[in-house]
This record gives structure tokens, C-alpha cells and sequence, in this order.
């Protein structure tokens, strides 16, 4: 299998199409016609990709949570309630992991198991189960856009069924799936799992029906950032390749403020630049800060504090749009109280800090920033010329050598030399850079900042350092 | 003279079905290195046979299995079955991470896997010490039985 | 009655306070000899004067929330907790209404109605009710330094009371309690029951027990900063006249965070500089950043918001203590749950910031901090101008005149003249300087971030803007 | 015509008893006065006697208390009849702010103040607008009564 960084042709797409909705009884309740008189007759404002536009134009930042339960009416009831109680601006449904995994008839089970004990034995929406009749519940329960949530490996029938629910935008990307979504699948394999999905967007974006892409490039738990903004580069010149007009960045936050805006800023920053020299130009990009991803305190009002820091952090990096955890993080799939407590704290603070035009030190921001753009283009062009310009053959390669690279990957083939520790500050560096194209400028500045934390603390950082700071904002230290 | 009585003990882990949560079972294993166990890590995603299978081949005394995502009443319900079937009757079979969905006592929830064939269960907030001590005790007493 | 900045000789001290301690029979628990022998038995952890040098000597921001309850034994398991859950720093006994008025009978009423309903029927602890032998036990019952927190026009008894039972520190000052806690007392007589309360502190700190008194100079609900940094800086010259060596100023937090963090930075630097040139050279200054201390949000999680902005304050500020309110502020006396709560949010917030070195952009906070301690200079000069360098007679003749003069003040002799409206930024702006001493430059930039704001909204911004501010915050708006 | 019912209604307020919260009541009697109601305002720390002593003064319509800090169990009781001994059987007595202390029902305190004599109790929450359509009403009522 050879995989490049080209637009699936019609007869490409609708072949694999035919295969992708026979593998499941409810693939066959899509009808692309009937589906796009029924986004047509939706308001734009519950169009994802139109309103984070909006939100840019009125330099606006959103507020969502993740949410997915197994049932369509509880999850309408749940839905309604952010919605009203929670004054959400954005929506969406995260897919349980079995869905994820193509695990239908496990599915199922779990399914019927939810309804009849009223207890909620998946950690998500089942879409493909509840196939487009049930889903379609879920659109009309609401006002506000719904994304699909269900970054994995292969959601090309998820994404079938969402999008002709009315669902406008699903997240997860080639570089997330592979390297934290999957343990032994190759490469491109899942590449052109998600260029079937990006096409599909392009397909309904190209008939009026905007969907935007959620992109993150990796997964931010103590990972320097500036393999992750590589990484959603090329997952956006992936997406951009297949006709997709609207992308959302996601950066992850980790903590320490000034880093977590400066990756908005520069993700934002090089992402266009890359997109525009790649000759894909009228593309809306928008961002998505999101909060802490590793493990969460266990107290609600600890809980409290790290979402505060993550909004914080999204307002100072000027992020359309904010994804908040829960205050039930720590415990289990939240309740929708648990929900819209969590939604209404972080918007509240929003408004508090928009209103105030709130700022972080200019001159920290604007370093941090420089040395993070230097750092990702270093990467990103060594990839494309690992591609001679192609950037999926050139993100294989990469990936192969270790010139692109991520600590703890699930995947066996991520060498997953790169690691990252906590400098003084709390910003995370590159402990170990492994074989990524760096510059002697670069790992100097991040020995230093290392060194110093080293001095502070009088001792020398080591994996024990690591284990301790993947935790410690459970902890309530950074 | 205590510590030692691990030394050789051999021990296979990984996160079970569909699951990726691979973080915690990573910091897990290093601390059981550091103190003195073999690990045989299979990672994220691993099958009931996986386990078997890895188990066999490293004449494993115990297996850890790891679930995060709240499907672990799907997803290792008949380990201890096929464990039997594979031959190893007595191997250790150690579970923890966030088992269950929502509200549920843990108690309930602890028993019920107990009930089908886990020695040991665990719950997210565990001190790693506890699992090693408990771990060092079942050596022990298996040391005696066999 | 004619009051001057002038120290109480012992005769004076001891003259008045025989007659105070024989105003309610708990009066003559107090025996100053035991009182210094029980202060020198305690650690030195438990002083809190001395824990505030040492927080500004490491660089630390600590944390407390009000509290105070009718019952001795309820109190004191009301304060192990916030000790023990909430991680308080430092803990407080917020007195009731009714003993801050000298109505002690009503006091001893409403605590037999508590005691015998196991309701709260007092809105504090009635310290003179349960005197020395009561009050003591709180001090016994927890690890951490207790203030009396007790703003009022009398507060001698309390005071004497307080500091014999083990208490280290007194809040409420002369302004304060003369322009928000009486409508009808003479200026010259508060500010005499002051001139006592700092002797007595005085007294304890000659003789080795340190007491901090926490002054704050007004009440900041949309109150122009310079004004109430005015006051404190007054108020601070009357304290250190009658011995007191620790004084922690208190800002009040109205939401905008460059404002209240300049805030923090001019109160300290002035402050200081003034007690020197009056010639009070070796007195520990440290500062408090007290939450918004206006109607406050209804719902749990608007409110966390509102207490995160005010922790971020402290933080940007380096203030060295933290004030929180509590998520029930807006409901009634918090339950101890909800106290240890806040704490809980507030402290995590702090780890998550100072551990970071967090910094809000430079160039704005210089900018404010500047304006600010123009306009403070200005109404001190000009105070102590009246009063040939007397800042008691200088005060009391500012107040008549209007060169001193703060809003909505409940007293008949302020005029209350001045105003503050909320800038495009929500900073507090002077919609009304009434008489205050400034110059043009001052007066222009104030009209000129109105007329910012008017021009935004477009329409001039008038009394019913004032009432809008005032419960914006309580809206989760700014 | 309704609205005008009002014009020359001259309403006391204040804050009762040893309270200073006097924001609520200053906010208050800005509505009022702009319903076009005359207020004669004694602000924070009005005593009973005070209250009606300004009320014969001026011929008052009604009496309106605030109390913030929660002792208005301790501070209203009387009012009513100190009004009567003083001949203003009829007046209207309000009552508002944040009355009592912890978790209250509001049904009951609502009550237990009517009981002493007040004519309408209102929570913290309340809106301005309700007040004044109620005070309208009542002004009235009490327009055909007298
Ligand atoms: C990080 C994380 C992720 C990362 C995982 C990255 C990675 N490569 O590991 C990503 C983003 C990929 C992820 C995905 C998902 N996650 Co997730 N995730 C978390 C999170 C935030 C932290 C988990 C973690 O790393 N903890 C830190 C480690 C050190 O602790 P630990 O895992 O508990 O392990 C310790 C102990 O439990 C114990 N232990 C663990 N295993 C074993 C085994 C044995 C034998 C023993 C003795 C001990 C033991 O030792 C460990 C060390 O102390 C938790 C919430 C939380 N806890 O804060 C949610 C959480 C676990 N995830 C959840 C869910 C639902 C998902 C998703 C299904 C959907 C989603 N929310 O995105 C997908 C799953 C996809 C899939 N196919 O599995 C839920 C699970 C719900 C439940 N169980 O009730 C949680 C609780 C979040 C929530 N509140 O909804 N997740
Ligand atoms: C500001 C404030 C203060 C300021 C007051 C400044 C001033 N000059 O007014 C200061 C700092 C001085 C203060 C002091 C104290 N306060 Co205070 N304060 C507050 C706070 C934060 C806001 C009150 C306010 O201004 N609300 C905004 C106005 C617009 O609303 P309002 O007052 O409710 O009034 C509206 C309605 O109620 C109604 N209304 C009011 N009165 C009346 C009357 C009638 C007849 C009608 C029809 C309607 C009506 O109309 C108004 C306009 O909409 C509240 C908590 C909160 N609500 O967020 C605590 C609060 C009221 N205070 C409280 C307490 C206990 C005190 C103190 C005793 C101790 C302390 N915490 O410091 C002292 C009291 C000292 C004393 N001698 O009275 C408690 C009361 C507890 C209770 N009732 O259960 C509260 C609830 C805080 C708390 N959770 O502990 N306080």
C-alpha cells in the first residue's frame, strides 16, 4: 500500500464508499441526497464550521464540553441540558470506544445492557448502532451545532452516519489516531482511513454543507508542543488535499499560560503559512484550546481550578473556541450536572476575562512563540523534504526515523524517544529530543531550561521526574 | 531475604481490549521493575489471547490487566476460563484502573470481578506500594503451594 | 473633643481602659499578664503577623476565607475544618452585627436562641458573649494564627478580648469603619477608639507578641482605587503612631486585573513610603487581595469563577495573602462544606499560578500603577497639607471638605460625592472626582476612558450605569 | 391613569436595626423615585422610633425596611405596633433584603414576618419591577380604604 497526499477521484471515493456502508446494517439508512436537503433546511447558526467563523469575525471564545452517553434519549435530555443549564455555545457527541473500534455487535450488547438497567455500561454515543435514525434525534433536541467526537483509527462509517444526522464536524486526525489511538495498524492505513473522511467533508462543503475538521496533530501530556503544531500542520495539508475548507486547531493545554497561548498563536500562525505555500488558500481556520488532557484532581473544586487555568489560558491565545474538562474528570463519564457546572464556571470566566481584554506578559509570550515557530518549522520542513513535498510520504518517513517522534505512544511503530519534563516554570521541554531535526540553539535552550530546574531542585531530572509531572496537576502543583 | 522472594517472578501487562489508556499501566510497570519484577509489556490494546499467549511463552506468574475506559465488564469477563483451558490454572490475574461507568460501589464492583476468577482488584487511586506488597505476599504464599 | 495624630500615654491607655473592660461583666476575664504569659506559650507558627513576614519572605501567596458562627464548640469544628480540608493558611472570627454595635444583651439572646435551636440566629461569633474563657478555645482547637475580623466604630472590647484569648491581629481602621459602619458617629470619635485599639496592639507587640492590624482604607464597590489607597495610607500613619509594627494592607479586588494587581503594587509602595517619612521606620508591611466584595453570583460555579479572578489578582499582584470569598457568598453565612470548598478552589489556583511565576503584561500594569499613585499622592498631600502634617486632623478635615470622600458611604458627615463607573476594560474610573485634589491631567484621563466606553456603547453612561456596575459581577459580566 | 394613582405616595425607607447595607435600599429608592414615588431616605442603622418618627413627619404611605445581615428576627419585631400606638394603624409595612440566616425556607420566614404585621416580604432576588406593581396595587387598595 502506497499512500500520497492526493484528492480521492469519485470513482476512488464512492467504490470505497459501497464497502464502508455495507460492513454495518445502519450504513445503509445514509442517503448523501436526503441528507443534504436536511442540512439545508437546518438555521446556519447550528452549522460547527459557520459558527466558529462567526466567533473568529466577532473575536468571540466559545465554550463546549466533551459529552457522549449510550442513549439517545437520555443524551437528547443530557444535550438540552447544557444547552439550557450549561449555556454551552457548541455541542457534540463522543463515541464510545467500542464504536471506535468497530466493535458493533459488542456494541450492541452494551447498548441493550444501558437500556435495561438504566445504567450506562458505554463510555459513549454509540452512532453506528443507533445508525441515522437515532442520531438524527440528537439534532433535533438542540439549537446549537453538534461535532462528532470519535477520534480513532477508522471512523469512516461514523462519519457517514454523523454527517447525514446533521452533524456538522468530526475531530481526530491520521497523527492522533496512529500514535495514540492504535497499537499495531500501519501507518497509512490510517492515513487513508481519514482521507475517506476528509474527502467526505469535501464532498458535502463542495454541495454548500460547511464541515470542519478538529485537528490536533498528537496528543499534549507532557509532549513539547512543537512536534504536536507539526504534527496538525500536516494533518491540515492531509485534510486541506481532500477538499476540506474549515479546519479548527486544537491545542492541549499543560499548564504553564504563556506556552499554552504561545502554541495558539504560532499553531494558528503556521498552519496558514503551510496551508497557503502548499496552495490550498481559502481555508477557515479557527482554534480550540483545550483544557489539561492527563489525569485530573478528584476533588470538584481542585477540579475547578485547573479548568480555570485551561479557559485562561485559551483567552490569552485569543481561541475561538474553549474545551473544557469536567469537575467529575477524575471519576467517570459526567453527569450532565456535573456538565453544565463545569460549562457554566468556564464561561463565566470567559466573559469575566474577554470583557477585561485580558493579556499575558507581551515579552514572554512573544519569546516563548519565536522559539516554538523555529522548533515546528524545523520539523515540518524536514518532513516535507522526506516527502520531496508530498506531506503524507514524508510523515511516514518521518515517523519511521524518528524525525518526527511523540513520547508514550500506544502505536509499536512511534519510536517514542521524545520525551518532555516540567522546566522551572512548568513549561514542557524536550528532556530527551530524539532524533527530531533540531538546531544546537534549540536543544541548548531546552538543556538550560532543564539545567535550571535541575539547580533549583538539586538534582538531575529522570523518568522518576517525568512520572511525577504527568501527575502532578492531579495533584493541584503544575 | 524477603524482597528477594520476587526476583524471578515474571509478570505480563497490557491494557485490555479496546482500550488505549496506556499512561497508567507504564508508570505501573516501572515501579514493579524498580522493584525487582520481570515485566513482559504487551501495551495498549491487548486481547484476552494476547495475554495468554504472552504468558505462556514467558512462563508468566501473573498477568496484569489494565482497563480505563469503563468497559472492563465487557471486555475481561472469560480471561480466568481461558487462562484454565491454556493450562494456567494458577497464575496470578491482577486487575485495576477505572473499571465501571458512573456511581458504582466499588465494593459491588470489586466482588463481581473477584467472582470470576481475579485475584486482585484495584481501584484508580491506589498506592503503587499497596500492589507491590499484596504482590510480594501472593508470591509467597504461591511459592508455598507450588 | 479635639484628636490628634499623637501616641496615648499609659495614663490615657489604662484610664480608658479600665472603663472599656467595665462595659460587660466578660470584660474583666481579661487580664493582661496571663494573656502575654498564654502568647508566649504558643509556637510561633501560630502568630499572625509573623506568618505574613514569612510568606513575603518566600515568596508565597496565602489563603483564608471569612467566617464566623454563633457557637463556641460549632465554631471550633468549623474552623478544624477549613484547617483540615480547606488547607487554610490563616483563619479569622468575623464577629456579629449585634456585638459590633455594643447591643451585647441582643448578643447574648440571639446565642441562647442558636445554642437551644442549633440554628445560626447571629451573622458571627459573639466574641464578647462568650469572652476570654469561650474565645480561647478556638485558638486551642486549631494550628494556624487567628484575626479578629470585626470592622466597626468600637471595637476596644472585642479587641481586648480577642488578644487576651490568643487572637494576633485585628481587621477594620478608622476610615473604613467611620464611612461604612456608622451613619451618625463623629469622624474625631471613631478614629479615638482606634487610637486605642493600636495601642493595645502597640502594647502586646512591646512586649513581644506581634499583632497585625489589616487596613484597608474604604470599601471598594466600584470605588476609585486612589481613594481608598488614600485611606489606607492615613489610616497606617494612625496605627503606627500608637506602636503597631505589622500592618497588612488590604485590596479590594473590583475585577479588572491590571487595575487591582496595580493596586496591589502602589498600596504597598506608598504605604511604605509614607510611614517612612513620618518617621515610622521599622514596620512589616505586607499585603492582602480581598475578593470582589459586592453582590456576588447566586449559582456555585459563576461564583468559583468570580473567586478565581480575584486568586489571579493576588497572584499577578504578589500579594502575600489572599482573601476568598466563599460559593455561598451571595446565599447566606457559608456552611463550613462550602468555606473549605472555596479554599480548595483558591489554593490549587494559587499552586497552579505562582508555581508558574505568572505576570499580566508589563507595560499596562506600569501604566495603571503610575496614573494610580499620582492620584493617591495628590489626596495624601494634600491631606496632610491640612492638617500641617497631622493626618488625624488632616482626615478629618478632608472629610468635610470633600478632599477626601468615597461613594455610598453610610455615614452623614461623607459626602459621597465621588463616583466610579466602570471603564470599557472594567476598570473603575472616576465618573464624579467631587472635590478630590486633582489636577487636570488626572481629571482628563479619567473622562477620556469614560468617553471610551460611552462611545462604545453609545450613549453617555449616568446613575443608572453606576447601579448597572455595581451588579455586573453578580451577572458573571464585568 | 393607573400609573399616576401613585404621585403623591411618600414612602420611609431604611435599614433597620444595627444593619449598614444600604447599597440594596440606595438602588431601590432610585426605582422608586423614577416610578415617581416621594422617598424620604434615613439610610444604614435606622432604628423603630426612627422610622416612625419619620413617617409622621411626613405623612408616610409606607414604611420600607431592609435588612441585609440576617438579624431581622431580632430586629422587626415591635415595628407594627409601635406604628399603632404612634396612630399609623394603616400603614404599609415592607420588608426586604436577605432576612435570616442559613437555609430558611422561604415560605416560613415569608409567613412568620406577615404574622408580625408586615404587608409584604420580599427575597433577595426579588425584581424592582414586582415591588412596584405590588406597592401600586396596594396604594389602591388603600386609596378606597381610606
Ligand atoms: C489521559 C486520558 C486519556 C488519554 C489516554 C492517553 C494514553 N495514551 O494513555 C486519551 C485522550 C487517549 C483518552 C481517551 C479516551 N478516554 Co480517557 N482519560 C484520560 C484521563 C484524563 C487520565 C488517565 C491517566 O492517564 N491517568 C493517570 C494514570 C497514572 O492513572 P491510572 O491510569 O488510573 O493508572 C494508575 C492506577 O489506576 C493503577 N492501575 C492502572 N491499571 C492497573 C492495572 C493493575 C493490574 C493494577 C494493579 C493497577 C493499575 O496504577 C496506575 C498508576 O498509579 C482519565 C481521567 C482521569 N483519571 O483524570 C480519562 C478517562 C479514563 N477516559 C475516559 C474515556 C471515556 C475515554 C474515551 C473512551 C473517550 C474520551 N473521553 O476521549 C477515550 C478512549 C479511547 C479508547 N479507545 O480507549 C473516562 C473513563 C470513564 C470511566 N471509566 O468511567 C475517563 C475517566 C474520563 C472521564 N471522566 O470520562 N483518555
Ligand atoms: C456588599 C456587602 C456588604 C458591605 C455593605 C456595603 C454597604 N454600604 O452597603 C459590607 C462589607 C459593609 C458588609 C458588611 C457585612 N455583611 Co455583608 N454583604 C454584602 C454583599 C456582598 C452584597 C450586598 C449587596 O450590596 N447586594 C446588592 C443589592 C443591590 O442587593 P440587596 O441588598 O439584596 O437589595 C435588593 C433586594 O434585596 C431588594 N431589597 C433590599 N431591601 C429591601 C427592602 C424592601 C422593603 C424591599 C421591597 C426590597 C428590598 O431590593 C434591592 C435592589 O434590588 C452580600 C452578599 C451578596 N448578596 O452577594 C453580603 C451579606 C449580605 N453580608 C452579610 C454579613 C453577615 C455581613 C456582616 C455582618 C459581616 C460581614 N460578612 O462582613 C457585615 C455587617 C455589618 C453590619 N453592621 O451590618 C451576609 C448576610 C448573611 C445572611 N443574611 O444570611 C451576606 C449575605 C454575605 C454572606 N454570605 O455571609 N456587607
Amino acid at each position: 500500500m502506497m499512500v500520497k497526499n492526493r484528492k480521492l477521484n469519485d470513482d476512488e471515493f464512492f467504490k470505497e464508499r459501497k464497502a464502508i456502508l455495507a460492513t454495518w446494517p445502519t450504513g445503509s439508512e445514509v442517503d448523501l441526497e436526503e441528507a443534504l436537503t436536511f442540512h439545508n433546511s437546518l438555521p446556519a447558526k447550528k452549522n460547527f464550521a459557520l459558527r466558529l467563523v462567526e466567533a473568529r469575525e466577532k473575536g468571540e471564545t466559545l465554550i463546549r464540553c466533551e459529552s457522549g452517553i449510550p442513549t439517545v434519549e437520555e443524551f437528547s435530555n443530557y444535550l438540552r441540558f447544557l444547552q439550557d443549564e450549561g449555556h454551552a455555545d457548541l455541542l457534540g457527541a463522543h463515541v464510545d470506544s467500542m464504536t471506535r473500534n468497530q466493535r458493533y455487535a459488542e456494541t450492541e450488547r452494551g447498548l441493550e445492557e444501558s437500556l435495561k438497567t438504566g445504567r450506562w455500561v458505554l463510555n459513549g454515543f454509540p452512532m453506528v448502532a443507533h445508525g441515522v435514525r437515532g442520531t438524527r434525534k440528537l439534532i433535533d433536541a438542540v439549537d446549537l451545532p453538534l461535532m462528532i467526537r470519535n477520534p480513532c483509527v477508522d471512523q469512516r462509517l461514523v462519519a457517514e452516519i454523523g454527517f447525514a444526522s446533521g452533524f456538522t464536524g468530526a475531530s481526530g486526525c491520521p497523527i492522533l489516531a496512529f500514535s495514540q489511538y492504535s497499537r499495531n495498524i500501519p501507518h497509512e492505513v490510517v492515513i487513508s482511513y481519514y482521507q475517506y473522511v476528509y474527502r467526505l467533508m469535501g464532498y458535502y462543503g463542495e454541495r454548500d454543507v460547511p464541515m470542519v475538521a478538529s485537528i490536533i496533530g498528537g496528543f499534549a501530556i507532557l509532549c513539547p508542543l512543537s512536534v504536536l503544531i507539526a504534527g496538525a500542520i500536516i494533518d491540515s495539508l492531509i485534510a486541506a488535499e481532500q477538499g476540506v475548507k474549515h479546519i479548527n486547531l486544537v491545542n492541549n493545554a499543560q499548564g504553564n499560560l504563556v506556552q499554552d497561548a504561545a502554541g495558539i498563536i504560532v499553531l494558528r500562525k503556521t498552519v496558514k503559512r503551510y496551508l497557503e505555500a502548499q496552495g490550498y488558500k481559502d481555508i477557515e481556520v479557527t482554534m480550540n484550546l483545550s483544557n489539561w488532557s492527563g489525569q485530573f484532581p478528584a476533588d470538584t473544586f481542585d477540579a475547578c481550578a485547573i479548568i480555570s487555568v485551561g479557559v485562561t489560558a485559551a483567552v490569552a491565545g485569543k481561541s475561538e473556541l474553549c474545551t473544557v474538562k469536567t469537575i467529575e474528570e477524575a471519576k467517570s463519564i459526567p453527569t450532565r450536572e456535573a456538565s453544565a457546572n463545569s460549562l457554566r464556571l468556564g464561561k463565566t470566566l470567559i466573559k469575566q476575562l474577554k470583557s477585561q481584554n485580558f493579556q499575558l506578559e507581551d515579552k514572554l509570550l512573544e519569546a516563548e512563540a519565536a522559539m516554538l515557530e523555529k522548533e515546528t518549522e524545523l520539523i515540518v520542513d524536514k518532513i516535507l523534504e522526506l516527502g520531496d513535498g508530498d506531506a503524507v510520504v514524508g510523515e511516514i518517513k518521518a515517523t519511521q526515523t524518528g524525525v518526527f517522534d511523540v513520547p508514550f505512544s500506544t502505536s509499536q511503530y512511534v519510536q517514542s524517544r521524545v520525551k518532555g519534563v516540567r522546566d522551572l516554570q512548568g513549561a514542557v521541554r524536550y528532556i530527551d529530543h530524539g532524533n527530531l531535526p533540531f538546531t544546537s540553539e534549540i536543544i541548548d535552550f531546552h538543556k538550560e531550561k532543564i539545567a535550571e530546574r535541575e539547580k533549583a531542585i538539586g538534582k538531575k531530572l529522570d523518568y522518576q521526574t517525568i512520572v511525577k509531572d504527568i501527575s502532578s496537576i492531579s495533584r493541584g502543583e503544575l | 531475604m524477603n524482597e528477594k522472594v520476587h526476583s524471578l517472578k515474571t509478570l505480563v501487562t497490557g491494557v485490555i481490549g479496546e482500550d488505549v489508556h496506556v499512561i497508567g499501566i507504564r508508570i505501573l510497570e516501572y515501579a514493579l521493575r524498580e522493584a525487582g519484577f520481570k515485566i513482559v509489556s504487551l501495551g495498549a490494546q491487548v486481547s484476552q489471547e494476547e495475554f495468554i499467549e504472552a504468558a505462556l511463552e514467558t512462563k508468566a506468574d501473573a498477568i496484569f490487566v489494565s482497563s480505563l475506559g469503563g468497559h472492563a465488564r465487557i471486555s475481561v469477563p472469560g480471561l480466568r476460563e481461558k487462562c484454565v483451558e491454556a493450562g494456567l490454572k494458577d497464575i496470578l490475574l491482577y486487575l485495576g484502573g477505572q473499571l465501571t461507568i458512573g456511581d458504582v460501589k466499588w465494593e459491588e464492583s470489586e466482588k463481581a470481578f473477584k467472582d470470576i476468577g481475579f485475584d486482585r482488584v484495584y481501584p484508580p487511586d491506589i498506592e503503587l506500594a499497596t500492589v507491590i506488597r499484596d504482590l510480594e505476599a501472593d508470591c509467597r504464599r504461591e511459592g508455598v503451594r507450588s
